[in-house]
């Protein structure tokens, strides 16, 4: 047939890979009046190079950063995808109980200073304990791998992780210290609102309205049977590297926990959150984008 | 026909030459002569086109040789490929006769390193003589060569111009090599060096 | 000493068992698979990625890039270097380029190049020669400044044509820093190669290595690793050193 | 043409103008700000990140890290350079394990520096030396191929020691080699210390640029890079030229 | 007492030199004749240590100093400095003096290309007698300078040699050289060279 093409630009180690997976092995895009092409590659900035230079139509990304190029003037929508369940986690035998515990430790990010978990966990600590994270606390930023690796060694003595690397570090004995879905709910934010997803090019959606629906019904499709169904995630096995079952589970559970409710954003949930991610993070988060501009979130019919 | 009119050479402050002015008529061999550190090799390299900072002039035919106070081949191309490579013409028989007149035809293939100072000072005469030039240049061409092999040398010189009636200009420490060769001799002297007497030779 | 241990291949093999025994050790010492894992434990998943032809023909896609930015770099290289050690007027000139450009970081250049370019080969090869045209540059520019003037007066006097010059009394003589240039120089290509890799291609060694590193798969890393270092291996004794002894000839004859 | 215009400084300073100028054509070409931004768009970030203090400190942090790896490699490099260049029993024992550690990819060699000496400052220097050592080997090696075997003798005859031998009959000779390595050496081991930073520092001018460069914000990314490539210039024209000048000097004397 | 004691010396399978057996006292001076290419500065480079891949032995005292064919000077160092690198003990006035003596004190702080040939070899020269060296090892030392220079030079070694007493070794192409500084000459002829009529000089 005649379907038209989106090309994705994604990582190809990413978690997003696995939806993808199950959207090609069920043939979801075909169903739903589209062909998926995937492109894969192996870094974040890398897709976002593919996707300003007009080689990729969608790539995955947390809405902030489609707030900030909208503010600086690049007509980009947003399609959720995952919610935010990062944390931070501690070694079980560390003795750490509470966030001041950490005082005068090292803490592992993966994401850098401007890791969104991290930013959430410090508005949480000066808000719960009225001490400043950033400052009581010694930050080692690095690779998420050298972060995984230094957080079970134990040469910091908590780490901030990408999620999926969180999963394994927990089926290696480690905890949650605290969700920063918990954090931000103490913060007043939604914790549903959806941090990752995709991201597309308004443009592309005016023209080809029926592929971004496609594109969402075809993910949510997916959810669906990744969220119910455990044969689902058989053919993922490989592709999802666990060494061993816990991880295997642990990575299951959390990717089921971190699928939206479906449910229309609450802009003003939004907008809540940016602001306090412009006032931590500032300008070099955000950009521009102080407050939430319009049109962040696609609204499909 | 080479005419050489330096009104002065100077390396920095220090005046070298001055008021040096000659010609020299094809066949006609000039012999310069003078102490060491005078600037009789100043004077060739000025002659012969290498060196252009000086104020005069110089005119000279296309077609030079130069015979050079050190050797100066390609360390890295054989012997024969020294010739062959700024003579194209002569071909592989020819570089080997023309090592051959110089004594090293059994050198053809080596590398110059491996020749004795002597043997390389005659590869380079042999470049210099291989293809008739309109003008040769020769800075203490028969130096480090033992009496006998200085004096076939001599006697090659002497056929090539002979022959082929190059305007020859020389650099030599020997009265006796300049009184041979030259048809006129000129002494530098001085501090900058002038042409002191010149007088015609045999 | 024995003859057979003193001849240079014997020495080679043993000198890469010697290698191969430090990684023994080392990976004994660290007694984590995870971070180096034996040898041994990778020839499995090796024989694995050359099965199913991943290895060798993402192997493949490197080295085409390799090889065209290797031999763009050099030839441009090479003639900017020379032209300028040899043209003071040129080096002014172009100094204060070749300084930003040496210094330009290759995640910039690349960046700049897929955008303009687009997300194509021509971008990443074009991007990989960029990053190393300013090195070979300088190194043959210092190669050009120390040329024998004797060498070129003799050849000004006997009116040796350029090409000939150039390859017979310039070459030889930039044959060092050309060797220099090269052999730092490929290894520095494949470095950027990867980077270009991971930024933006689909394939290649690069991709593959940092696929493998967010997995944290050390194993997965070393054996592309490897793979590549063994081609170069390969070149160096088949290729390079064959070559070189032959060009050297003449400094040890 | 104009004295002025001739002279070294001013056309060093037009020749940086004429960058800028190709800068704002091509930013004029790109006509997106988001890729490439003009050049005084930059100047009110510059002069906030400056303000900030944030530019010098981590330009600071950079800088240390790049002085000491660049010591240690060029070191390093120059001893082990000579050594296989002079015996060739040395080189043939390793010469493989040169083409290795100089096919290595650098994210491999860091990362293993990182996983063994831990996340910190020593493990980033070390990185980025093990990184450099084996490109300035190789470039010093064939230096040390083509030295003058006249001088050697020489200095053999009259019973010379070793460092004054060192000092003044091997380096001198080197010095080109040295030069080419240490310029593009320099180049090199920013553009490892950048991956390193981002690797697995807190700070630094890598640091910074890979934040920005996940925003995608190619300005600030500029900014960064730029504010090194200016020490380097300044280092070159400050320290480099002048130095080399007096070294060069007896070549154009 | 330098004791000279060469078996064979090959250049790959061409032999240069076989059976040259010789010794020379401190204060003799012996020189070596023989055709460019014969292998006098082989000899003269096995006796000095330098090449080491011969068969036969060599003895010779720890202090030698010698005169190569070419000059040999750094480069990169001024005249000055490529005596006082050589010997450090000679000092800024002991470099002078040493200079002074070649008749080049003036060009102590230029560089070695600065300088004529004949100039290069004066240093090369005062390089070698600087300090009262136990050998000397001189490869035709005198050439490329004019008769009168030649002629400094020749005395000033003569009277280095009357005070210091080294036992000395010097390849020369001229006889009147040889019968004037040698107390014993040695010709090499033949192919492979050999010693053939050791006479003694005056
Ligand atoms: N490295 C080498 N490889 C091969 N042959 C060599 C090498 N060095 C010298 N020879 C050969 O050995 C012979 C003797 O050379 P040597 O330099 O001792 O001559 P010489 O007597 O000093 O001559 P001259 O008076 O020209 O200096 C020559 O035929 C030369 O070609
Ligand atoms: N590049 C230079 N820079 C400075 N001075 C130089 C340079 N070249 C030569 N001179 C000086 O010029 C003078 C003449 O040198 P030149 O080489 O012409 O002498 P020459 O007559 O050939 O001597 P010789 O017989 O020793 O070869 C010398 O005093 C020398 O020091
Ligand atoms: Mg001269
Ligand atoms: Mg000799």
């Amino acid at each position: 047939q005649d379907l038209p093409h989106l090309r994705a630009g994604m990582l190809a180690t990413g978690t997003v890979g696995w939806e993808a997976a199950v959207i090609k092995g069920n043939k979801l895009d075909e169903a739903n009046g589209f062909v998926l092409d995937i492109q894969d590659y192996a870094d974040n900035p890398a897709t976002r190079i593919a996707f300003e230079g007009g080689e990729a139509d969608v790539i995955v990304a947390d809405w902030i950063w489609v707030a900030r190029m909208r503010a600086e003037g690049r007509n980009y929508v947003f399609i959720p995808y995952s919610r935010a369940v990062g944390g931070l986690v501690v070694k079980d035998d560390s003795g750490i109980k509470a966030l001041p515990d950490l005082k005068g430790k090292k803490i592992g990010i993966a994401g850098g200073p401007l890791d969104k978990s991290w930013l959430i966990l410090r508005a949480y600590a000066e808000q719960e304990y009225g001490f400043d994270l950033a400052a009581e606390t010694e930050q080692v930023f690095g690779a998420p791998p050298l972060i995984f690796k230094a957080g079970l060694e134990g040469e910091t003595a908590g780490a901030i992780n990408f999620w999926h690397f969180l999963a394994k570090m927990k089926a290696k004995g480690m905890h949650d210290l605290i969700s920063v879905s918990e954090a931000a709910e103490a913060l007043g934010l939604d914790p549903d609102t959806p941090l990752l997803g995709y991201v597309l090019k308004g443009d592309y959606v005016a023209s080809n309205p029926e592929v971004a629906e496609g594109l969402a019904r075809a993910s949510r499709a997916a959810k669906e049977l990744l969220k119910s169904d455990d044969a689902a995630w058989e053919g993922l096995r490989e592709r999802m590297g666990a060494a061993d079952e816990a991880e295997f589970e642990a990575l299951r559970e959390g990717y089921r926990d971190g699928i939206p409710s479906g449910a229309p954003v609450d802009e003003a949930a939004a907008d809540r959150f940016l602001q306090l991610m412009a006032e931590l993070g500032g300008a070099e988060l955000v950009g521009k984008a102080t407050t939430l501009p319009e049109g962040v979130f696609l609204t499909l019919e | 026909m080479i005419e050489v009119d330096i009104a002065s050479k100077a390396f920095g402050a220090e005046e070298v030459l001055r008021d040096v002015r000659f010609s020299v008529a094809p066949g006609e061999v000039l012999a310069i002569l003078g102490p060491s550190g005078i600037g009789k090799s100043t004077l060739l390299r000025i002659a012969a086109g290498i060196d252009r900072d000086f104020r005069g002039k110089v005119k000279r035919p296309e077609r030079a040789a130069m015979v050079f106070q050190e050797p100066v081949l390609m360390p890295w191309r054989t012997v024969a490929e020294n010739l062959s490579l700024v003579h194209p013409g002569l071909g592989r028989d020819g570089t080997l006769a023309a090592l051959d007149r110089v004594g090293i035809a059994d050198k053809a293939d080596q590398f110059p390193r491996q020749l004795s100072l002597g043997q390389q000072r005659r590869v380079a005469l042999a470049r210099a003589m291989a293809e008739a030039p309109e003008v040769l240049f020769m800075d203490e061409p028969f130096v480090s060569l033992d009496p006998d092999t200085a004096e076939e040398m001599l006697a090659l010189t002497e056929r090539l111009i002979a022959e082929v009636r190059p305007a020859t200009l020389f650099v030599t420490h020997s009265e006796a090599e300049a009184r041979r060769l030259a048809t006129r001799i000129l002494r530098l002297t001085g501090r900058p060096a002038t042409i002191s007497v010149p007088k015609t030779g045999g | 000493m024995n003859d057979a241990l003193t001849h240079p291949a014997a020495i080679r093999v043993l000198s890469v068992l010697a290698l191969v025994v430090l990684w023994i050790a080392a990976a004994a010492v660290t007694a984590d698979p995870l971070i180096l894992p034996q040898p041994w434990s990778l020839l499995a998943p090796f024989a694995q990625e050359v099965e199913t032809g991943r290895l060798p023909w993402h192997l493949w896609k490197t080295l085409t890039r390799v090889i065209w930015a290797f031999v763009l770099a050099m030839s441009l290289g090479v003639v900017l270097g020379l032209l300028m050690g040899r043209l003071p007027a040129v080096d002014r000139w172009l100094d204060p380029w070749l300084v930003v450009f040496l210094n330009l970081p290759a995640l910039v250049l690349i960046v700049l190049c897929y955008l303009w370019i687009g997300l194509n080969e021509t971008a990443a090869i074009a991007a990989v020669t960029l990053n190393k045209v300013p090195n070979v540059t300088t190194i043959i520019r210092e190669g050009a400044r120390a040329l024998d003037p004797g060498l070129s007066e003799m050849a000004q006097v006997f009116r040796m044509p350029a090409g000939r010059r150039l390859r017979h009394v310039v070459l030889p003589q930039l044959a060092p820093f050309i060797a220099g240039a090269a052999r730092s120089g490929i290894a520095v290509i494949w470095k950027i190669v990867l980077v270009v890799e991971f930024l933006g291609r689909s394939n290649g060694i690069g991709f593959q290595i940092h696929l493998h590193f967010q997995q944290f798969a050390v194993g997965m890393v070393l054996i592309y690793s490897l793979s590549f270092i063994v081609v170069m291996l390969l070149v160096e004794w088949l290729v390079l050193q064959p070559f070189e002894r032959r060009v050297r000839h003449w400094r040890t004859a």
